[in-house]
C-alpha cells in the first residue's frame, strides 16, 4: 500500500505541471506553432518564487493570506484523489465532501482577496467565479452520490471505480463523464467557461480575480489551479478506466494515460471552440447539473439498477 | 341584616345629599358610601348569611356576593376619582353635586339586581338603575351628549320591553296550570313549548340590547363615548355586570330546560357581535369610541362562553371579573387623556409615555390586558374558553374568533401602541398626577394580576361554586 | 432540582429590581448578578443532567386555571438551557456599552435590563414545565418581553412598525398553539404532557392535524419560510444584542417545543419525516436566497436564521425518517447534526450579530452600500467577523462544517430502505450543497464589501473599535465556534446529554473521525499558512492596485453588494423580485447628479401585506356604511324577531 | 271582546297614515282606553287589589298622562302640527299590511283554536311588530316616543290575556312607578331635543371640563 500512496505523492508533485504544459503545447499545435517546453509551467513558477512581492496599499493582512490557503486546501484535496486509478493517499467515509467544502475554503479566500483590492475588476471577477460556484457545487454532490448509490460507498476513490454492469450503470456512468467534465472546465477557469489567455479584464472571471497578485503569491494560485486541474483530470480518469480499482501497475499506467488524453481533449477543445457569452454560461452549468440528475434517476432503474 | 344596609345606605345618602345643599363634603359622603358598600360586601364575603329579605324579593347566594364585591369595589373606585377630579377643579362643584345624588341612586338600584331573588323584582331594579343613570350621560352644553342619552334611554327601554315580554310569554306557557311561584328564582315556570321558546328567545333578545350585543348595540358607542368618564365607567364595569346578572340568573335557572335554544341564540348573538365589533375597530380612529367597540368584542365572547357553558364557565366568569376591572382602568384612563390633549382623535395624541407618565402606563398596562397578554385575568379566561370551544366540538366557531380577535387585536394595537410610543407633538405641562388620583386605578390594576396569576383559595372556592351553578348539569 | 427552582425567583427579584431602579449603573449590576446567580444555578442542577442522570421531576398545586404546575427537567431541556442562560449573559455585557450613548441622552435602562432578566426567566419556564397553561404562559413572556426589547428606540416609528409586526406575528402563533393545545386538551382531559403524549402515541386523524398545528406554530416561532416575515424587520430595527439574542436563543424555543412533542408522540409515520425535510429544504432555500440579496447587515443577518433553521430541521426530518425505517445510524446523524447545527447557529449567530453591532456603534449605519474598508478601523471586529462568516457558510476547519458533514453522512449514506427514497436523500444532500455555496457567496459579500476595500461613502465618519465590555462576548462566542470546530467531541458532549431521551443509542460522531482529523490537520495547516504569510508581508513594498492605467478611480468604483450579487440574483429572479429607484440624467450633459438604487425586497411579506391592505380596505368602507342611526340598530332587531318566530314555525310544524 | 279588539287594531293602525302628531296622541290615549275597557270585560270576577291597579295602569297612565304630557310640549314648540310616524310612500304602508297578516298567521299558528284569546294574541303581535316598524323607520324624538309607547302598550295587551297567575302587589307597583318615571323622562328628553332629529349647528363652545 505504501508503493501506491508514494506513487501518488510523486504523480502529485509533477502531474500538474505535465498537464498545464500539454494543454498549453496542444493548443499551440492547433494554432501552427511550437508551442513552449512541456515543463514551461515550473519554470514560470519557479521566476515567480525568486521575485519580491507588491502589495496593494489597500489590501489587509487577507490579501497576503489567500493564495496560501487556496495552495494548502488545492494539495489537500489532491491527497484524496485517485491520481493513479488506485487507493489515494488518504481515504475515508465522505472524502469528497471535505474536497468539495476545502475547494469552496479555497475559493472564499481568492474572492475575498479580490475583493480586498478595492479595484472593480477583481470584484466582478469574484462575482462571477461566487455565482458559477453556486450551480457547480450542486451538480458535483448529484454525480458523486449517485456513483456513490451504485458501488454503496461513501468514499471517492471506491465511487469512481465504478463497474459497468447494466443499462442502468451505464447511463449513470455516462452522464457522470459530462458532469465531471462541466465541473472540471467550470473550477479550472477553462474555456468555454473562461478563457485564461484573454487580455480584456471585462471578459475575464478567474484571472481577474488574481490580477493584484505577485511573485510567490502568483505562484502559489498558479500551482493551486494546475493541483484542482490534476485532480478533475484524475477523476475523469479513473472513472474512464474500465480496470480502475485493482490496483495493478497496467491500471495505474492506464490512469496515467488517459489524463494525458483528457487533458489533450481538454486544449483541443479550448482551441476549437470561442468562450461563451457570460448569460449562456450558467445553462451549461445547467447541463452539468441535468447529467447529475440523469445520473441519479438512473439508480432507481430497474435494469441494473439498485437492488 | 347587613344585606339590606347595601340597598338602604346609598338610598338615604342619595336623599341625603339631595336635600342638603352642603357642597364640599358632597364627594366626601359619596366616596364614604362606596367604601361603606364595599366593606359591606366584603363582610358578607367573609360570613356568608343565607337570609332571604323583603318576603324573599331579595336572597343572598354565591353569585350574588361575587358580584356585589367586585361592583361595589369598582363603585368606589370611580368615586374617588370623582372626588379627586372635583378636588382638583372646583368648577366641577355642581356637576360634582349631581353626579353623587343620581350615582348613589344607581348603586342602590344595582345592588338590589344584584341580590334579586324575584326576576321581575330584578327587572324593575335594571330599568330603574337606567333611569338613574340616564341623565348623567347628559353633559352641559354639548348636544351630542343629549343625543346619545335619550337614545341609551329607549334602548334600555325597548330592551327591557322584549325581556319583559319574554317574561309575559312565558307566563302563558302555563295557561292552564294554577302555577303559585310566579317568577321567584327558587321556582320558576319552565319555557318549554312554543310559548315558553319564544319567551326565552326574546328574553335573551332583550337582555342582549342591555349588554350591547349584536343586533340592537348602536347605542353603546356613542353613549360609552359622549358621557363623561367617571359615568362611562359606571356603565361600563357597573351597569353591564348588574345586567350580566340577569342573563346569568336565566342561565342558571333555564340551562336544563331550554339549554339548546340558549347555546345557539347565545352563541349567535356572541359570534355577530364580535364580528361588528371587530369591523368598527379597524374603522374608527376616536380613542373612546374604540374602548367601546372593545368592550362590545368582550360582551360578544362572554355570550360565547355563557352559550357553550361545558367546561368555559370558570373561564367566563375570569373574563368577566377581569373585564369589569379592565374597564374601569381604561375609561377612567381615557378621560384624563382627552382632558389633556383636548381631542379624542388617536391620531393627535403621542408619546403618551413621557407626557403623562402614570396614564400611559395605565394605558399600556390597559390595553395588555383588554388584549389579553398572560399575566392578566383575560387571558386564561380567553384560553378556557376557546379550549371550551374546541372540546364541545365546535371548531369552526373556534377558528372564526381566532381569527376575528387577531384582527382585534391588531386594529387595537395598532391605535392605541403609537399613542403610548409615539414623539409627542407639543410639550403640555400638566399638573403632576398625585398618588391619590391614581390609588384606585392602581388596586384595580393589583386585582386584575391577582386574577391572573395567583387567585387565593377563598376567591377560588366562591367562583368554582358560582361556575358549577352555570355548568349544564 | 431545589437548585434549578432557586434560579426563578432570583430572576424575578433582579427583574423587579433593576425595573425600578433610577441609575442605569446599578440596574445593570442587579440585573447581571442576578443572570449570573441564576447561571450558575442552573448550570449546577443542569450539568448531572447532560453527563446521564434521571431527569428531575417537580410538581404542586396551583389554584385553577392551572390547577398542577409540574416540571420535568431531562437532557433536552438541560442542553437547551445549558447555553441559553449564559449566552443571556453574555447579552446583557453586551448591552451595557451598546445603549452608552442612550443613557448619555438620559433614556433609562432600568427597563431594558429588567426584560433581559425576564427573558431568562421565560426560558427556565419554557424548557422545563410540562404544564400547558403555564407554556403558553412562558411562551407569551418571551414574545412580550421580546418585542419590548425590540421597540426600545421607540421615538423612530420604523422600529416601532417592526415591534407591532412581530407582536402579531407572534400572537397568531400563539393561536395556533392553543388550537393545538386544546386539540389535546379536550381529547385527554388534562393540561399535563404526559397525558398529551398518551393521546400523540396512538396514529390517528386528529393526531395528524394537531401535528400540523404544532408544526405551524413552532415554524412561526423559529421564522421558517412562509412564517418569516416578521424575522427580518425584527432585527434590523431592535439594538444588535436583542437582535443577536432573539435570532440566536429566544426562537430556538421553537425548535425545541418541535422536539419535545417528537419526543412525546414516539414512532412517526414516514410523511411527517418527509414534510419536515422538504419544509425545512424550502426555508433554507428561500433564506438563503434572502440572506444574498439583502442591503442592510442585520438584515442579511436575519434572514440566515432562516437558512440555518432550514438546515436544523433537514436534519429533524432526517432523524424522523431514521426513526420510521428504524435505522438507528440514519436516525441519529439526523438529529444529531439537527441538534449540533442549532447549537453551532446560536454560537456564530451571536458573534455576527455582536460584531455588525460594533460596525452600528462606529459608522451609525449597517447599510452595505456605505461601507467599506472597515477592516483598518475595527481589526478586532473584522476579523472575528471573518471567524463568523466562515463558521455559518459551514467551511472546514470550523464547527459549522461538523454538524453540516453530520447530516451530509446521514442524507448520502444510501442506507434508505428503497432506491427511490436513497435518490431523493441524495438529492437532499445536493440542495444543501447549493445552500452551502450561496450561504459562502452571501457571507463572503457582507465580510468583503463591509470590511475589506475601502470606504465607498468617503465622508463617513468610522468611530474607533468595540472596546472590552463588547469585545468579551464576541471572543467567548469566536472561541466556542473555534473549539466547536476543531475540538468537536466537546460540542458533541452536550448534545448527547440532548439526545439522551431519544430512543436509539449509539455514537454519533465516531464514524466521521478521519473526516474530523482531515479538517483539523487543516486548522493546522491554515494557522501556519496565515501567521507566515501575515509576518513575510508585513515589511513588503506597497503600491497603487492596478487598475488597468485608469487615472481617477474613486472608492464608488468598487464592487457595491447590489452589483456583487446582480449576476446571481437575476439568475433566482423569481424568488427574489428586484425594485428599482433610479432617476437617469436626460439631457445630453446632465446638470444634476442621477441616482439609483435597487433593493431586493421579500415576495411573501410583499404579498402578505397587499392582501392586509385590501382586506383592512374593505372592513373600513363596510363600516363605514353602517351609520349609528338607532333605525338601522331596531330594523335590526325587527328582522332578528321576525327570524325568531320564521325559527319557531319551523318548530311548531 | 272581538269588536273592541278590532276597535284596537284600528286605533294602531290609522293614525300611521295620517302625518298629525295630534292623531298619534289621540291614537296612543284611545289604545289606553280600550286597553281598559278589554281589561274590565275580560275579568269577571271581584275586582282585587291588583284588578284595580292594572285599571289604573292602562286607564289612567297609558291612557291619559303619558299623552297629556307629551301633548303639552308639542303644544308648546310645535309650528305646523306635521310629524310622520311612518315614511308616508306606500311602500311602509304595504310594510304595515304585511306585518299586520304575518301577526295574524302567528298567531293562529300558536294559538290553535279561533276565539278570543287567539285573536287577542293577534293584536297584540300587530302591535309589537308595528312599534318596532315605526322605531326602525323615523329618527325623529318624537316619532321614537310614540313607537315606543306603542311597543309599551301591545305588552300591556298581552300581559291582559295571560291573567294566569297574580303578581304580588309590590312588583306591580314597582312595574307601573318604573313606566310612570320612564314617561317623565320621555317629557323631559322631548323639552330637551325637540321634536325632530333637526341636524343642530354642532356647538363650537369649547368643551367645559366634564367630570
Amino acid at each position: 500500500m505504501n508503493a501506491e500512496r508514494l506513487a501518488n505523492v510523486a504523480a502529485l508533485l509533477v502531474m500538474p505541471f505535465v498537464l498545464t504544459g500539454v494543454i498549453i503545447r496542444v493548443k499551440a499545435l492547433w494554432a501552427g506553432r511550437r508551442g513552449p517546453p512541456l515543463l514551461q509551467p515550473a519554470w514560470d513558477a519557479l521566476r515567480l518564487l525568486r521575485k519580491t512581492p507588491v502589495y496593494s496599499d489597500v489590501s489587509t493582512p487577507v490579501f497576503r493570506a489567500a493564495p496560501w490557503v487556496l495552495l494548502l486546501t488545492s494539495a489537500g484535496s489532491a491527497l484524496v484523489t485517485p491520481l493513479l486509478g488506485t487507493t489515494p493517499v488518504f481515504s475515508f467515509g465522505f472524502d469528497f465532501v471535505v474536497l468539495a467544502y476545502a475547494w469552496g475554503l479555497g475559493r472564499v479566500a481568492l474572492m475575498l482577496a479580490a475583493l480586498d483590492t478595492g479595484s472593480a475588476f477583481e470584484g466582478m471577477g469574484a462575482a462571477r467565479e461566487a455565482t458559477f460556484a453556486t450551480l457547480v457545487e450542486p451538480a458535483l454532490f448529484l454525480v458523486v452520490g449517485a456513483l456513490g448509490l451504485f458501488s454503496h460507498t461513501s468514499s471517492l476513490h471506491e465511487a469512481l471505480a465504478l463497474k459497468v454492469t447494466g443499462g442502468a450503470s451505464a447511463l449513470a456512468w455516462a452522464s457522470a463523464v459530462v458532469a465531471l467534465v462541466v465541473v472540471l472546465q467550470a473550477e479550472t477557469a477553462r474555456l468555454p467557461v473562461d478563457d485564461p489567455t484573454t487580455h480584456l479584464e471585462l471578459t475575464m472571471v478567474h484571472e481577474v480575480m488574481v490580477l493584484d497578485h505577485s511573485g510567490p503569491d502568483l505562484a502559489a494560485i498558479q500551482v493551486g489551479n494546475a493541483l484542482k486541474l490534476t485532480v478533475g483530470t484524475a477523476a475523469v480518469a479513473t472513472l474512464l478506466n474500465p480496470l480502475a480499482g485493482e490496483g495493478t501497475l497496467a491500471s495505474a499506467l492506464l490512469t496515467l494515460a488517459l489524463s494525458l488524453g483528457v487533458a489533450v481533449v481538454l486544449g483541443t477543445v479550448e482551441s476549437l471552440i470561442a468562450r461563451f457569452k457570460l448569460r449562456t454560461v450558467p445553462q451549461y452549468l445547467a447541463v452539468a447539473i441535468a447529467a447529475g440528475v440523469l445520473a441519479l434517476l438512473a439508480a432507481t432503474w430497474r435494469t441494473g439498477g439498485l437492488r | 341584616m347587613s344585606a339590606l344596609l347595601l340597598v338602604l345606605l346609598p338610598v338615604v345618602s342619595a336623599l341625603a345629599l339631595a336635600a342638603a345643599r352642603a357642597r364640599p363634603v358632597t364627594m366626601a359622603v359619596l366616596s364614604a358610601t362606596g367604601l361603606a358598600c364595599t366593606v359591606l360586601a366584603g363582610v358578607q364575603l367573609a360570613v356568608p348569611s343565607d337570609d332571604a329579605l323583603l318576603a324573599g324579593l331579595l336572597r343572598l347566594d354565591d353569585t350574588s356576593r361575587l358580584f356585589l364585591f367586585v361592583v361595589d369595589g369598582i363603585f368606589f373606585g370611580v368615586a374617588a376619582y370623582a372626588w379627586n377630579r372635583v378636588h382638583s377643579t372646583p368648577e366641577l362643584e355642581a356637576e360634582g353635586q349631581r353626579f353623587a345624588v343620581l350615582s348613589l341612586a344607581f348603586l342602590a338600584a344595582c345592588n338590589t339586581v344584584l341580590m334579586a331573588n324575584h326576576l321581575l323584582g330584578q327587572w324593575i331594579a335594571l330599568e330603574a338603575s337606567t333611569l338613574a343613570v340616564a341623565p348623567l350621560i347628559v353633559r352641559p352644553g354639548v348636544a351630542a351628549s343629549r343625543q346619545a342619552s335619550w337614545r341609551y334611554l329607549l334602548f334600555s327601554f325597548v330592551g327591557l320591553g322584549l325581556v319583559l315580554l319574554g317574561f309575559v310569554c312565558i307566563g302563558r306557557a302555563h295557561e292552564g296550570g294554577a302555577d303559585a311561584g310566579g317568577w321567584y328564582l327558587g321556582h320558576l315556570p319552565t319555557p318549554e313549548g312554543p310559548w315558553g321558546t319564544l319567551g326565552l328567545a326574546l328574553l335573551l333578545l332583550g337582555l342582549g340590547t342591555k349588554l350591547g350585543l349584536a343586533p340592537m348595540y348602536s347605542w353603546l358607542p356613542e353613549a360609552y363615548d359622549e358621557a363623561p368618564p367617571a359615568v362611562t365607567a359606571l356603565l361600563g364595569a357597573v351597569q353591564f355586570n348588574a345586567a350580566l346578572m340577569m342573563l346569568l340568573r336565566v342561565v342558571q335557572a333555564w340551562r336544563p330546560s331550554g339549554g339548546a335554544l340558549l347555546t345557539g341564540q347565545l352563541l349567535a348573538m356572541g359570534a355577530a357581535s364580535v364580528v361588528v365589533s371587530t369591523a368598527s375597530l379597524i374603522a374608527t380612529r376616536n380613542m373612546k369610541r374604540l374602548l367601546a367597540y372593545a368592550s362590545i368584542n368582550h360582551a360578544g365572547v362572554i355570550a360565547i362562553g355563557l352559550g357553550i357553558g361545558k367546561g368555559a364557565s370558570y373561564g367566563v366568569l375570569l373574563y368577566v371579573l377581569s373585564n369589569a376591572y379592565i374597564k374601569a382602568i381604561l375609561f377612567l384612563t381615557a378621560g384624563k387623556i382627552k382632558a389633556h390633549y383636548r381631542t379624542k382623535d388617536t391620531t393627535q395624541i403621542h408619546g403618551l409615555i413621557r407626557d403623562l407618565p402614570y396614564s400611559g402606563v395605565f394605558l399600556m398596562v390597559g390595553t395588555f390586558a383588554l388584549l389579553g397578554f398572560p399575566p392578566f385575568g383575560s387571558f386564561f379566561g380567553e384560553l378556557l374558553i376557546l379550549s371550551a370551544l374546541v372540546g364541545s366540538g365546535k371548531t369552526l366557531v373556534f377558528a372564526a374568533l381566532c381569527v376575528l380577535v387577531t384582527m382585534s387585536f391588531v386594529a387595537t394595537g395598532r391605535t392605541i401602541f403609537p399613542m403610548i410610543w409615539g414623539e409627542p407633538k407639543q410639550p403640555v405641562t400638566w399638573a403632576r398626577q398625585t398618588l391619590g388620583s391614581v390609588s384606585p386605578k392602581l388596586f384595580f390594576l393589583v386585582a386584575l394580576v391577582a386574577l391572573g396569576l395567583y387567585v387565593p383559595p377563598a376567591v377560588e372556592g366562591l367562583l368554582k361554586a358560582v361556575a358549577g351553578t352555570l355548568e349544564a348539569p | 432540582m431545589t437548585l434549578f427552582l432557586a434560579a426563578f425567583p432570583v430572576l424575578l427579584v433582579g427583574a423587579g429590581a433593576a425595573a425600578l431602579l433610577q441609575s442605569n449603573r446599578a440596574a445593570f449590576v442587579v440585573s447581571l448578578g442576578s443572570q449570573a446567580v441564576a447561571t450558575a444555578l442552573v448550570l449546577a442542577a443542569v450539568a448531572p443532567l447532560l453527563a446521564g442522570a434521571a431527569p428531575l421531576e417537580l410538581s404542586w398545586h396551583w389554584p385553577p386555571p392551572i390547577e398542577r404546575v409540574s416540571l420535568q427537567l431531562d437532557g433536552l431541556g438541560a442542553f437547551f438551557l445549558a447555553w441559553s442562560l449564559p449566552m443571556t449573559l453574555l447579552g446583557t455585557l453586551y448591552a451595557w456599552t451598546y445603549l452608552q450613548p442612550f443613557f448619555d441622552k438620559g433614556r433609562r435602562g432600568g427597563w431594558h435590563f429588567a426584560l433581559l432578566a425576564l427573558t431568562s426567566v421565560s426560558f427556565v419556564i419554557v424548557y422545563s414545565v410540562q404544564n400547558a397553561m403555564v407554556f403558553l404562559l412562558g411562551w407569551e413572556t418571551a414574545a412580550v418581553a421580546a418585542w419590548l426589547l425590540v421597540i426600545y428606540d421607540y421615538r423612530n416609528q420604523k422600529i416601532r412598525f417592526a415591534g407591532f409586526n412581530y407582536l402579531v406575528s407572534t400572537h397568531v402563533g400563539l393561536f395556533v398553539l392553543v388550537a393545538a393545545f386544546m386539540l389535546m386538551h379536550s381529547a385527554t382531559g388534562s393540561m399535563e404532557f404526559r397525558d398529551f403524549g398518551a393521546f400523540l402515541a396512538k396514529p390517528s386523524p386528529t393526531r395528524s392535524t394537531v401535528w400540523m398545528l404544532l408544526g405551524v406554530s413552532f415554524a412561526l416561532k423559529s421564522a421558517f419560510f412562509p412564517f418569516h416575515t416578521w424575522l427580518p424587520r425584527a432585527h434590523s430595527a431592535a439594538p444588535a444584542h436583542v437582535s443577536a439574542l432573539m435570532s440566536g436563543v429566544i426562537h430556538k424555543a421553537g425548535l425545541f417545543g418541535f422536539l419535545r412533542f417528537t419526543l412525546l408522540m414516539g414512532q412517526p409515520e414516514e410523511w411527517m419525516g418527509w414534510t419536515v425535510l422538504v419544509f425545512g429544504a424550502l426555508s433554507a432555500l428561500f433564506g438563503v436566497l434572502s440572506t444574498a440579496t439583502q442591503r442592510d447587515l442585520k438584515r442579511l443577518l436575519g434572514y440566515s436564521s432562516t437558512e440555518n433553521v432550514g438546515i436544523a430541521a433537514m436534519g429533524f426530518g432526517l432523524g424522523l425518517l431514521g426513526w420510521t425505517w428504524n435505522a438507528p445510524a440514519l436516525s441519529l446523524a439526523g438529529f444529531g447534526g439537527g441538534v449540533l447545527h442549532l447549537f453551532n447557529h446560536a454560537l456564530f449567530k451571536c458573534l455576527l450579530f455582536y460584531a455588525a453591532g460594533a460596525v452600528y456603534r462606529a459608522t451609525h449605519t449597517v447599510d452595505l452600500e456605505r461601507l467599506g474598508g472597515l477592516a483598518k478601523r475595527l481589526p478586532r471586529t473584522a476579523s472575528l467577523f471573518l471567524v463568523g462568516a466562515v463558521a455559518i457558510s459551514a467551511l472546514p476547519p470550523l464547527n459549522g462544517f461538523v454538524s453540516e458533514l453530520l447530516l451530509y453522512s446521514g442524507l448520502l449514506s444510501g442506507t434508505a430502505p428503497r432506491p427511490d427514497q436513497n435518490v431523493l436523500l441524495v438529492a437532499a444532500a445536493a440542495g444543501l450543497a447549493f445552500v452551502g455555496a450561496v450561504s459562502a457567496l452571501s457571507m463572503t459579500r457582507a465580510f468583503g464589501v463591509t470590511f475589506l476595500g475601502s470606504t465607498r461613502e468617503p465622508q463617513l465618519h468610522v468611530g474607533d473599535d468595540a472596546p472590552g465590555t463588547m469585545g468579551w462576548p464576541m471572543a467567548l462566542h469566536a472561541l466556542g465556534v473555534v473549539v466547536a470546530g476543531v475540538a468537536p467531541a466537546a460540542a458533541m458532549a452536550l448534545v448527547n446529554g440532548a439526545l439522551r431521551p431519544f430512543p436509539m443509542a449509539g455514537a454519533v460522531l465516531e464514524p466521521l473521525a478521519p473526516a474530523l482529523w482531515a479538517s483539523r490537520a487543516l486548522a493546522v495547516g491554515l494557522v501556519v499558512v496565515i501567521t507566515w504569510s501575515w509576518l513575510k508581508g508585513r515589511s513588503a513594498r506597497r503600491s497603487v492596485t492596478w487598475g488597468c492605467g485608469y487615472t481617477a478611480p474613486s472608492p464608488r468604483l468598487q464592487y457595491t453588494g447590489s452589483s456583487f450579487v446582480e449576476q446571481f440574483a437575476r439568475l433566482f429572479g423569481a424568488f427574489i423580485p428586484a425594485l428599482r429607484r433610479e432617476q437617469l440624467p436626460t439631457e445630453l450633459l446632465p446638470q444634476q447628479p442621477g441616482s439609483f438604487a435597487t433593493h431586493h425586497a421579500d415576495p411573501v411579506e410583499r404579498r402578505m401585506f397587499e392582501v392586509l391592505g385590501q382586506g383592512e380596505e374593505y372592513v373600513t368602507r363596510s363600516a363605514g356604511k353602517v351609520s349609528e342611526e338607532p333605525r338601522f340598530a331596531f330594523s335590526a332587531g325587527l328582522v332578528a324577531l321576525l327570524l325568531i318566530a320564521l325559527f319557531l314555525f319551523g318548530a311548531t310544524r | 271582546m272581538s269588536t273592541l279588539l278590532v276597535a284596537l287594531l284600528g286605533v294602531m293602525l290609522l293614525p300611521l297614515f295620517l302625518s298629525s302628531w295630534r292623531m298619534s296622541l289621540f291614537g296612543l290615549s284611545c289604545q289606553g282606553l280600550l286597553l281598559g275597557w278589554i281589561a274590565v270585560e275580560s275579568h269577571t270576577e271581584a275586582p282585587t287589589a291588583e284588578g284595580w291597579l292594572t285599571l289604573f295602569d292602562l286607564v289612567v297612565v297609558r291612557g291619559l298622562v303619558a299623552p297629556g304630557l307629551l301633548f303639552a310640549v308639542m303644544r308648546a314648540r310645535d309650528g305646523d302640527g306635521r310629524n310622520d310616524v311612518i315614511p308616508p310612500n306606500l311602500l311602509s304602508w304595504t310594510l304595515v299590511g304585511t306585518l299586520v297578516m304575518a301577526a295574524f298567521s302567528f298567531a293562529d299558528n300558536l294559538v290553535p283554536e279561533a276565539g278570543d284569546a287567539q285573536q287577542l294574541v293577534a293584536v297584540a303581535t300587530a302591535g309589537v311588530l308595528l312599534g318596532l316598524f315605526v322605531l326602525s323607520s323615523q329618527s325623529g324624538t318624537f316619532s321614537q316616543m310614540i313607537g315606543a309607547l306603542r311597543f309599551e302598550n301591545a305588552i300591556a295587551l298581552l300581559e291582559l290575556g295571560a291573567r294566569g297567575h297574580a303578581q304580588p302587589l309590590p312588583v306591580r307597583a314597582g312595574l307601573l312607578v318604573v313606566f310612570l318615571v320612564t314617561v317623565g323622562f320621555f317629557r323631559w328628553y322631548l323639552e330637551l331635543l325637540g321634536p325632530s332629529a333637526a341636524a343642530r349647528a354642532p356647538d363650537d363652545t369649547p368643551e367645559a371640563p366634564t367630570l
